[in-house]
C-alpha cells in the first residue's frame, strides 16, 4: 500500500477513498497520513472518521462531500474544527446532497457534461453551489427545467473490494454506495482487498464484478484494510472506535496524540492490526453465510 | 401505568403515520425504531429502504448506521447508491420519508446544514445526506426533532430539504411530489393545512397550549379540534424496551 | 402465463418483451398472439424472432427498437413485409440506436423527463425523430450542446430471469441487456421465470436481486419459457430454429402456417416443449459450472 | 502457396489493424474472426468487448450472435447495456470498433438503416444496433464491406453511423472522438487523408486500380504509394479454417 500511494497521488491533487459507510480504506488514509500529504482535495459523499483524521493531519485544503457526520453517532470534530476556525488549517468544501454527489461522479463515469436529477428545487444550495445548474426540458411533458451537476473525476480514488484476481478484477457484495462510478470516473485507481483469489473464482461470476481490472492501476491484498469500518462477510464494523473517536476527536491536540500513536506510530496496517487486541478482532467476526451458488453453464 | 419517556412517545406516534402497504425510506435512530414498532404491530409488512442502497431490509438487530451490515443481510435487494436514488427515490417508489433537522419553519422547510451563514458559520452541521432528495420525492415526509424556539424558527437559515417552500401551492409549482405530512416533537404533533402551514394536531399528556406556542418561534395554529396525543401502550413500551433497543441506547437517558 | 397475460395487458398498449438476445420471454409473446391482441406498440432493442412472429401475426400497429434483425442469421421478414408493403397491416416505427433505447427506459425508471447521451450528432437521426433533441450544456467545459431522448414508459414488460421466489424478486445472470430498466420503467411487470425457489435462495445473496418482487405485478413459472433464445446456465440458444426462421419466414403464408402449428396449434408453453424432439432439448443443455459462492456473513 | 478467400484476406487485414493493448468493441462476423486472430498471432491481450455488455469476453467456441453464452461465461465482467454504453463506449474506453454498413460515403459516414426514402423506403435494413454509438466514442473504426459502386455512392441515403461527416474538421467540431480509420474491402484498403478523405493505399492481388475506380461511386483518391495488400499468410489461414471457423460459416462459399 505504501508503494501504491506514493505512486499514484501527489500533492494538490483530488483523491477519492471509497465505501459507503461500508468499505472504507483506512489503511490508505492512514497510508496518506504517514506520507505526509499536503493540499488534496478530498472526495467523498460520508467524509467519516477516514477524512476527519487525514483533515487533522493536515492533508486536506478542500472537501467535497454530502454528509458530515460520524455515523450512528454525531459529528465529525476535526472537520468542524477546520470549517469553524480554521484548524489545523483552512478548508474550502463544494457541498451537494448525495443523490447529487453520486450523480457528479456518474457524470464522470460516463463522460457526460452533466446529469440531471429531481434534487435542490426549492433548496437553499443553488444559491451558494454554483455547479448546480438548472436546465430547460425541450419536451412538452413533466416540468420546464431540471437541476443538472456537472461531472467529477478524482485525479485517484482507492476502492476496496472483499476479493480480486492478480488483474484487479474485483468482486463487491454488500453496500458498495457510489464506489463504482467513482473507480470509472477516477484517473488512477488503487485497488486494495481483503484477499487476492485465482482468476477462476472471479471469472465463475462475471455479474459479480462490479470493478473490471482494465480500470485499476495498482492491487493490494490488505486484510482488515477498512478496520474500524467493516467488509460484509469478513468483519463487523468495530462500533467501539467510532464511539471513542467521539471523544478522541473533541480537542486537536488529542486527535494528533492519537494519530502519533495509531498511524505514525506503525509502519503499515500489518502492524495496526497488531496493534489490536486479538479479542476485539475476533469478536467482529461474523458466523459463515454462503450465498447459493448461480450455474453460469459450460458453453 | 407505565411510566415512558419522550422518546418513547416519539417513536410510537411515528409508527402510527406508517401503513402496512408502505414503502419507507428509514433513518437511524428514532425513525428506526418507529418502522420497526410499526412492522411488529399494525404494519408487518413495510417495506424498508435505506438511503446506502438496502431495498426490503430485515434487520436481526439494532442497526448501529444506515451502512451497517446487518442491512444488507438477508435484504429484498442491495444496490448502488445511483439505482437506489434513482430507480427507487427519484421514481417516485417511495411513499415515506422520515426527516429530523436543527431548524424547521412553519411551511416545513428543513435546515440540517448550518447555523448561521452559509460562508461562515457559527454551527457547522453534518449537511443533507439524502435528506434533501427525500424530501422532494417522497410522497409523504415525517419530521420528528425535539420542540424548541431555537428549532423552529420564523425562517431557517438553509433550506436543505424542501417542506411546502413558500406553500402548498408553491411546493406544486415547482414540481416537487407530495410534501411534508406530520411534524413529531416531544411536545405536539402538527400536521400542514391546505395552505401548508404547519398546525398543531395534538398535545402531548401534561403539556399545555401555551408551552407548544412558547417553544415555537412563530405565531403557530392550533386545530379547532385539538386533542390529546395517545401515549404509548403497555405492548408498543414493552416492545421498545424489550425488543428493538435493549440497550437503550437511543431510549435510554432523557427519563 | 395466459392468465397473467391476459390480466396485464389490453389491445392498444405498448408492451416490452424484454432481453437482449438472452432470456426472450417467447411463451409470453406466442401466449399474445394466441390472445389475438390487436394494435399493441412492441418496444424492445432488437425485435428479434419473437417480435417478427407478433408482426406476422397482426399484433401489432407500431414498434420502437434499435435493431431489427435475425441475430447473427439476417434481417427479419416479416418486420420488413409490413414496412415496405403493409403485410398483414401497416406498421410505424419509432426508431433509435441502442443506447438511445436503452437511455429511453433509464428515464423511464429513474423518472426523468429527459437523459443526455454522446450520440446523434453529425447522424440522420435527429432529422427523422422528433424525440431525438439537443439541449445547450450550461457549463463552460466540453460541448456546447448535446443529445438527449425523454423517458419510455410501456404499459407491461415482460421480463424473464433464471430464478425467483414467490414475491417475484429474481436473480439475473449472464447478459441482463435493457431488461431491468424497461422493468422498472414499465407500470405493469410479468415476471416469468425458469424455476421459482425458496426466499432463502434469493435472500442470500442481495446483490443479485436486480428486479424485486415490489415492482412485480404477476410471477409464472416457466422452463424453456425463453426457446428458441436461451436461458445461461439452463439451455443454449437453439440456433437451429434462428436460422430455420428465414426459411420460415420467406413469405407471409409460410409463416402463417407456422403460427398455426406452433402457436395456436399448442395451448401453451408445456404442449410446445412437449412437441419439440427430446434429442434437440438435450443438446441445448450445457455442462454444470457454478459460480464461486460469496459469504454474506450472519450478523 | 495456398488458395484464399477474399474473406479470408479480409480477416487478416482486419487483424492487422489490431495492436496488443487495444480494446475493441466486436460485432460477429468478420469482426470476431478479426479479433480472435489477431488474439492468437499479435495481440494475446486484446480486449473483447460486445454491445450485449460482456466485457473481456473470452469465447470457447466462435459466437453465433453477440448475445451468445459463451461471450458470458468466463468473461471479465457483465454488465446492463446502460452500462456497457455509458461506462466504456461512452466514456472513451473503447479503442477500435468494426463497423459494417449497406452504403459508405467518401468521409466514411455509413448507412445500415434503409435503401431510398426514410419514410418509405425501397429495402428496410435492420439499423444501428450499436453501430451510431460505436461511431460515435471508439477512437478507431475500421469499416469491413464488399465493394461495389452501390455500396459506395457519392452520398449515403441516411446517416446511421457518422464518420468524419462533412470533413475531419466537422467531426473535430461536432465534438465527436476519433473517427474512421480504415476501410477494407474485397479489393483495397483505404484510409482517411488529412481532411479525412477516403483513400486507397492498398490494392489486393489481382485487382487493378480501374477495378477500384470503377466499383466507386465517386472518383475516389489513390495514395502516391500505392502498395499490393498483403495477402493471409499459411499460418493465418490454417488459423482460421482449423481454429476460428472450422465450420466454415463466415468464411466458407464465397470461393
Amino acid at each position: 500500500m505504501d508503494d501504491a500511494i506514493a505512486r499514484s497521488i501527489e500533492d494538490g491533487q483530488s483523491v477519492y477513498l471509497g465505501g459507503f459507510t461500508h468499505l472504507i480504506p483506512f489503511a490508505a488514509g492512514h497510508e496518506i497520513i504517514r506520507q505526509g500529504y499536503q493540499d488534496l482535495t478530498l472526495i467523498r459523499a460520508t467524509p467519516d472518521l477516514i477524512y476527519d483524521q487525514m483533515i487533522a493531519a493536515g492533508c486536506a485544503s478542500a472537501v467535497t462531500f454530502s454528509y458530515a457526520g460520524n455515523p450512528g453517532v454525531g459529528s465529525l470534530r476535526a472537520f468542524r474544527r477546520a470549517i469553524e476556525d480554521g484548524v489545523p488549517n483552512e478548508l474550502s468544501i463544494d457541498e451537494y446532497s448525495h443523490f447529487g454527489l453520486v450523480s457528479r461522479l456518474e457524470a464522470g463515469a460516463k463522460d457526460l457534461p452533466f446529469v440531471p436529477l429531481r434534487s435542490y428545487v426549492g433548496s437553499g444550495y443553488p444559491d451558494h453551489n454554483d455547479s448546480i445548474r438548472m436546465v430547460a426540458n425541450p419536451y412538452d411533458d413533466d416540468v420546464d427545467e431540471i437541476a443538472v451537476v456537472p461531472p467529477l473525476r478524482p485525479d485517484v480514488a482507492v476502492v476496496r473490494a472483499q476479493r480480486a484476481d492478480d488483474e484487479g478484477n474485483a468482486h463487491l457484495w454488500g453496500i458498495t454506495g457510489e464506489m463504482v462510478e467513482a473507480a470509472f470516473a477516477a484517473d488512477t485507481v488503487v485497488l486494495s482487498v481483503e484477499e487476492l483469489v485465482d482468476r477462476d473464482v472471479i471469472r465463475s461470476d462475471p455479474n459479480r464484478t462490479a470493478i473490471p481490472g482494465t480500470i485499476v492501476d495498482h492491487v493490494v491484498e490488505e486484510p482488515y484494510g477498512s478496520h474500524p469500518s467493516y467488509a460484509q462477510g469478513y468483519y463487523d464494523r468495530d462500533n467501539v472506535a467510532y464511539l471513542e473517536w467521539d471523544e478522541i476527536s473533541e480537542t486537536h491536540e488529542s486527535t494528533t496524540e492519537w494519530l502519533s500513536e495509531w498511524v505514525h506510530g506503525v509502519d503499515g496496517r500489518r502492524e495496526y492490526v497488531a496493534k489490536l487486541e486479538t479479542e476485539r478482532l475476533l469478536d467482529l467476526q461474523p458466523r459463515t453465510n454462503f450465498s447459493t451458488p448461480i450455474d453460469m453453464g459450460e458453453y | 401505568m407505565t411510566a415512558y419517556t419522550d422518546t418513547e412517545l416519539m417513536i410510537a406516534r411515528a409508527a402510527q403515520e406508517l401503513e402496512n402497504d408502505d414503502t419507507t425510506l428509514v433513518g437511524v435512530g428514532v425513525p428506526n425504531l418507529a418502522c420497526n414498532l410499526a412492522k411488529r404491530t399494525h404494519a408487518p409488512d413495510l417495506e424498508m429502504i435505506y438511503e446506502s442502497g438496502t431495498i426490503g431490509s430485515n434487520p436481526s438487530r439494532l442497526p448501529l448506521s444506515i451502512g451497517d451490515p446487518v442491512l444488507a443481510t438477508n435484504a429484498r435487494s442491495v444496490v448502488p447508491m445511483t439505482k437506489g436514488f434513482g430507480y427507487y427515490l427519484q421514481a417516485g417508489r417511495i411513499d415515506v420519508g422520515f426527516l429530523g433537522g436543527a431548524q424547521i419553519d412553519r411551511w416545513g422547510n428543513i435546515n440540517s446544514t448550518v447555523i448561521g451563514d452559509y460562508d461562515d458559520p457559527t454551527v457547522r452541521l453534518p449537511g443533507s445526506g439524502g435528506a434533501c432528495e427525500i424530501a422532494s420525492n417522497t410522497d409523504r415526509t415525517i419530521i420528528i426533532a425535539p420542540h424548541s424556539r431555537r428549532r423552529f424558527p420564523p425562517e431557517v437559515d438553509f433550506v436543505t430539504s424542501p417542506g411546502y417552500v413558500g406553500g402548498r401551492d408553491n411546493r406544486a409549482e415547482l414540481g416537487l411530489r407530495g410534501g411534508p405530512e406530520a411534524v413529531i416533537t416531544d411536545m405536539a404533533v402538527m400536521h400542514f393545512d391546505d395552505d401548508g402551514e404547519m398546525t398543531v394536531d395534538s398535545i402531548h399528556p401534561d403539556v399545555s397550549k401555551a408551552d407548544v406556542a412558547e417553544a415555537t418561534g412563530w405565531d403557530i395554529q392550533f386545530a379547532s379540534d385539538l386533542d390529546e396525543t395517545r401515549p404509548p401502550t403497555e405492548d408498543e413500551i414493552a416492545l421498545i424496551r424489550n425488543e428493538l433497543d435493549p440497550d437503550g441506547v437511543y431510549t435510554g437517558g432523557d427519563d
